[in-house]
């Protein structure tokens, strides 16, 4: 029996509306994605790459083609927004992300105030969501501007699990972050990929990012699908342009 | 020819004292290439400013950086400090866009800026400029001098930069964070016509970068700062292989371990800490693997073992006694 | 660019078809009538109002005064017998509009200077003598200025006259006090819009690349921070030109201003409106030019489409 | 947190203290006044500032000193109704149209645009004229123009922040409409909302002031601090304190307001970028 992909994308287009160049923003690309899956976009800036994690979030819709969760087609207002309960997102600048007038704890229980979920029920939720992503609790009720950007990122990050979503899309997740905690980021995503068996869809401009995390990539360059590749196995027929990419790490 | 001592900057706000620049020390000779490798907020940028002489306003200003037949950089007057803009030091700034007037067309800007450079009439730096900007990469150059900033991408305008800097043949270039807005392979594109110019020229670089790539790609000096002091400084060689500073192993550990397929993630725990908190002991105290008594208490000073600078009380501690 | 053109104009016909409208109705809305100080018998009054229409339905009043208007006519004065509003106007604009250009001049003048001054030495006592200054202009209305320049200087010192205007620098009075307060608004605007843009990459990138400090302030940094100011300068234009009321009073100038608040008291309805719609006129265009300039100064606006 | 900083500005309590100071004695002192601002005592008409009438008294020989203050109320009434109406609607239609965006937008940013295209001062002379003069009809008339630049600036910071990438994400998670305006874009808004509100108080009062000349004041005997300037207009060359005295205490008074404002603007925009901006 074939696997049912969990979100699966076939000729998607998007032009950006009102932008008189006929160049569309997104050309024909095809994506599958099975549960549990880590998966990584890669492009330079103006690839595309932001546009099909935004249309992958349900944020922007497709100018055509097709795109299925569990094999349902998404289609209509409602299919949408039941789409956008089930999936998260974390953005690059997550100083951006924030609202700078609300406390760490606030943040994070916001998407549970949202669902209407009990008060004893979100306190329990967002500390636990604190604590895994760890944030010293003695930091809950500070602001966003008294933390650094990689625990404001962290903090997100918290608030985006809080609601136990079964995709999250990574926008440039470590871009903003220093080079010394990187890598604990990277640790709490693939702690939360393989504990809690959420998929990744983790968009980068480095490679050297994404062949470290994930297992599927993805390279776009000006809107088109360029290469689809496992990095687990031997892959000898790469194009050009993702071989110079490789190259230069 | 550049030497750096003791190079120190204060700044007093809200009646406390931050030390946002301690103690730093370094010289380079001519042709050489120095990576500043630092963390958001650790005031490498800072140490760079001062020897383009753009902290002469600040009181809590000391040290002096001897440079380019100057005594002192810090002390020189505006004038003198115009002169070695336009003379001996080029600039390549961080964010390449927004460095350029968007105002003004890219020929009127470089024309202006040659002129002031090189002393000769804004008629005849138009030609200069189109000459300039042709070993950069630019297959249209008489276009791009038409065109507006807004109408660049970020790599032209970085290079459009470039040519600002080196129009004088200038005996140094500071570079701060020249790729850091760029993409990948633009990156690598301007680090190369950065290197290609040093080559032609043979001016000194210093390379302000959270980078460690370019750091150990295209530098043979190394100065890894943290909290607004220098806490190692060797060869690139060197450092990569055999670091001495606790700080210095956990970064070269996250930049090694990146780039292999799943293998161990490194990370320093902690956060980094930003200049603008106050110190007493060592300021890696917090975060640091191998710490000691005395790093709590007491500032470990800047040694020379075996021809390199480490600031830390594991190779200080006699002296410190 | 034709295209902006173009559609401006368009919402500016919307406005004055919206201003034309408001003022002739709401001018009909008004207690009381044209002729009521007048003590006239029912007869005259009768004639009086067929001669100017007014004993005919309100829309049929307004067609014919839309048809008029299309002639550019803007009617009789209703209280000022045999002179047309055209005639009014173009005997007092040019007074408040020599007032009001000179004034524009000078606050515009005063206030770019001052506002570069202010923001080059912003941290430093010049800087803040002129914020002081200028907080101080904004508070001080103009009817108190104008009173206390009279009072100073023609009562007091006798250096100029009260009301007579003879040689232009007589008028050198109701300049300074119309230009007061939109130069400390003009200061303000430049000063901070200036502040913001010597604190931006570009400018200290320009520094350190070796250029004089002139050239930095007055080539790269000002036309980045006159937006604001010109955006301002369009809708000043229109009230400076077209007259302030209080000033003209004060100084007792025969200017429009002095017209349009009497003729509301008249309830002189063709003179209301004309005014009205003078002003809105000189105000539309100023602002759609004040608009244009600010498009064609930046450059990200022209060439839009083809990067 | 933000909001405390301000208060550490001397300036600022000194503004406060004035404004407050304001306040209490025009609605309190009269009370112990010796005289009341109304009453008429021709015998004493145009009299110079003497023990007994502190800042003298105008041509019906009414005490200037008990007229200001009451004149001060009246103001205050004005501009705080003005300023009122001002903000609320302003901040509702700013947020709504910024936030729906699509033709509700398109149809308020159109009125807006219109509001903006109209001379002020027109709209506001034709509305206290049709309404005909009075307390309540000059801070409606002041409220309807006023309205319209809060609501363009809230509508700006608005439609910035739909994209926010924060109110993306609550939009993600299902907030309704009212949640995102009371969560988020009232507290975004509210430093620009804040300053709106103190800069619309001296413009109402000299709004109100510049009324009371052209004649359009509140209607006798009350009389506004404008009523009491025009009045001295009338006479200034010959009695200059009847004049003085009523512009002295508007000008003080808008005076705190600005500086208030300015302060307030100042310490929300933060501090200028860094170290270098001045070299």
């Amino acid at each position: 029996m074939k696997k049912v992909p969990l979100l699966s994308g076939s000729n998607l287009m998007f032009s950006y509306p009102g932008s008189r160049q006929k160049k569309k923003a997104l050309e024909d690309i095809d994506l599958d994605i099975f549960a549990g899956e880590k998966v990584g976009i890669l492009g330079a800036s103006g690839s595309g790459k932001t546009t099909l994690s935004l249309i992958l979030a349900g944020f922007e819709k497709p100018s055509s083609g097709l795109l299925l969760f569990n094999g349902n087609r998404l289609q209509g207002r409602k299919a949408y927004r039941d789409y956008r309960l089930r999936i998260q997102y974390l953005f690059q600048n997550p100083m951006g992300a924030v609202n700078r007038y609300r406390k760490i704890f606030e943040i994070v229980s916001e998407p549970l105030i949202y669902r209407k979920f009990k008060k004893e029920a979100i306190e329990s939720i967002a500390s636990e969501m604190l604590k895994m992503v760890g944030m010293d609790p003695l930091r809950w009720n500070d602001y966003p501007d008294q933390l650094s950007l990689g625990q404001i990122q962290r903090v997100c990050l918290a608030r985006a699990m809080s609601t136990g979503p079964e995709i999250l899309i990574c926008d440039e997740p470590f871009s903003a972050l220093d080079v010394s905690n990187r890598g604990k980021m990277e640790e709490i995503l693939l702690f939360l990929n393989v504990k809690h068996g959420v998929t990744l869809i983790i968009i980068s401009h480095e490679p050297k990012t994404l062949l470290h995390l994930c297992y599927k990539v993805l390279v776009l360059h000006e809107g088109k699908k360029v290469d689809l590749f496992d990095i687990t196995k031997e892959n000898d027929q790469l194009s050009e342009y993702t071989m110079k990419l490789l190259n230069q790490i | 020819m550049i030497k750096v001592e003791g190079l120190c900057l204060s700044v007093n706000k809200k009646k406390s004292t931050f030390r946002l620049v301690r103690d730093v020390n370094y010289s380079l000779e001519q042709g050489e290439t120095l990576a500043i490798v630092g963390e958001s907020g650790s005031g490498k940028s800072l140490i760079t400013y001062a020897l383009l002489g753009m902290l002469n306003h600040l009181e809590g200003l000391e040290g002096t950086v001897e440079a380019f037949g100057q005594k002192n950089i810090l002390k020189a007057s505006s004038k003198e400090i115009r002169r070695l803009r336009r003379n001996k030091i080029g600039y390549i700034p961080q964010n390449p866009r927004e460095s350029l007037t968007p105002t003004l067309r890219i020929g009127s800007q470089l024309a202006e800026v040659v002129a002031a450079k090189t002393g000769k009439s804004r008629r005849s730096c138009r030609l200069i400029s189109r000459n300039l900007l042709q070993p950069l990469g630019f297959s249209e150059p008489e276009k791009v001098l038409q065109m507006y900033p807004h109408q660049l991408s970020g790599g032209m305008c970085q290079r459009v930069a470039v040519a600002m800097a080196i129009a004088s043949s200038p005996a140094a270039v500071v570079a701060d964070e020249p790729t850091s807005s760029l993409d990948l392979l633009t990156k690598y594109e301007i680090i190369k016509v950065i290197k290609s110019a040093q080559e032609e020229q043979r001016f000194t670089l210093v390379l302000v970068t959270h980078d460690l790539d370019l750091a150990f790609k295209y530098c043979n000096k190394i100065a890894v700062v943290y909290g607004g002091r220098l806490f190692e400084m060797g060869t690139a060689n060197e450092l990569y292989v055999r670091p001495r500073h606790p700080y210095t192993r956990g970064l070269v550990r996250c930049f090694t371990g990146a780039g292999m397929a799943n293998s161990g993630l490194h990370y320093i725990p902690g956060e980094p800490v930003s200049i603008y908190t106050q110190f007493t002991g060592c300021r890696y105290f917090n975060r640091c693997q191998m710490r000691l008594e005395i790093c709590e208490v007491k500032e470990p000073p800047c040694v020379r073992t075996d021809g390199r600078r480490v600031a830390c009380w594991l190779y200080g501690r006699d002296e410190g006694k | 660019m034709l295209a902006y053109v173009l559609k401006r104009a368009g919402f500016n016909l919307g406005v004055m078809a919206v201003v034309v409208t408001l003022t002739f109705f709401l001018m009909r809305l008004l207690p009381g009538d044209p002729f009521m100080s007048q003590r006239v018998n029912p007869e005259i009054k009768a004639n009086l109002y067929s001669k100017y229409h007014l004993d005919q339905p309100v829309s049929r009043q307004y067609a014919e005064y839309l048809s008029a208007l299309s002639r550019f006519d803007l009617g009789e004065s209703l209280k000022y017998p045999g002179r047309t509003v055209n005639q009014i106007i173009a005997e007092s604009f040019p007074v408040s509009a020599a007032v009001g250009s000179l004034a524009l001049v000078l606050s515009v003048v005063l206030g770019v200077a001052m506002g570069v001054l202010s923001a080059v030495w912003h941290s430093r006592w010049p800087g803040r003598l002129i914020l002081a200054l200028t907080t101080l202009g904004l508070s001080i209305p103009n009817f108190a200025v104008g009173a206390g320049l009279i009072y100073i200087f023609a009562l007091k010192l006798k250096m100029f006259p009260v009301a007579m205007y003879e040689r232009p620098l007589d008028l050198m009075l109701p300049v300074l006090t119309l230009s007061a307060w939109p130069a400390a608004v003009i200061t303000r605007l430049i000063r901070t819009e200036m502040i913001e843009v010597l604190n931006k990459d570009y400018i200290i990138a320009a520094r350190v690349r070796g250029l004089g400090s002139a050239s930095v302030i007055l080539r790269h940094a000002l036309p980045n921070a006159l937006p604001a100011a010109i955006h301002y300068t369009g809708p000043l234009a229109a009230a400076l030109l077209t007259g302030s009321f209080i000033v003209e009073k004060i100084f007792a100038l025969p200017g429009l201003g002095q017209y349009y608040i009497t003729s509301i008291g008249n309830r002189d309805y063709n003179l209301v409106a004309g005014i009205t719609i003078f002003y809105t006129f000189i105000l539309l265009v100023s602002t759609f030019l004040a608009d244009i300039l600010t498009f064609l100064m930046n450059p990200q606006c022209r060439y839009r489409n083809e990067s | 947190m933000v909001y405390l900083r301000v208060f550490q500005n001397r300036l600022v309590l000194v503004c406060v203290a004035l404004i407050v100071l304001y306040i209490l004695i025009s609605f309190g002192g009269t009370v112990f006044l010796p005289h009341h601002p109304n009453a008429q005592n021709l015998d004493q008409a145009n009299l110079t500032p003497c023990p007994a009438h502190w800042l003298g008294t105008d041509y019906l020989g009414r005490d200037l000193f008990s007229r200001i203050l009451s004149g001060v109320r009246i103001s205050l009434i004005i501009a705080f109704f003005a300023t009122l109406i001002n903000v609320t609607v302003g901040f509702l239609v700013g947020s709504v149209s910024g936030l729906l965006g699509g033709i509700v937008d398109r149809f308020l940013t159109g009125l807006i645009d219109l509001f903006w295209c109209i001379p002020p001062f027109l709209i506001v002379v034709m509305l206290t004229v049709v309404l005909e003069p009075g307390i309540k009809n000059i801070f409606i008339a002041l409220g309807v123009v006023f309205w319209v630049p809060t609501a363009r600036i809230i509508r700006g910071e608005v439609f910035l922040l739909r994209n926010a990438q924060f109110i993306r994400i609550a939009r993600m998670n299902g907030a309704s409409y009212a949640q995102i305006i009371f969560l988020h874009v009232l507290p975004n808004c509210f430093p620009v909302l804040l300053t709106t509100a103190i800069f619309s108080v001296p413009d109402a009062v000299l709004a109100e002031a510049f009324l009371s000349i052209v004649g359009l004041g509140v209607t006798a005997p009350d009389a506004s601090l404008g009523v009491l300037i025009s009045d001295g207009l009338q006479s200034f060359r010959v009695y200059p304190w009847q004049w003085f005295f009523p512009i002295l205490t508007l000008s003080m008074f808008v005076l705190c307001f600005n500086i208030l404002g300015d302060l307030i603007h100042r310490s929300f925009r933060g501090r200028s970028k860094g170290i270098l901006g001045n070299d």
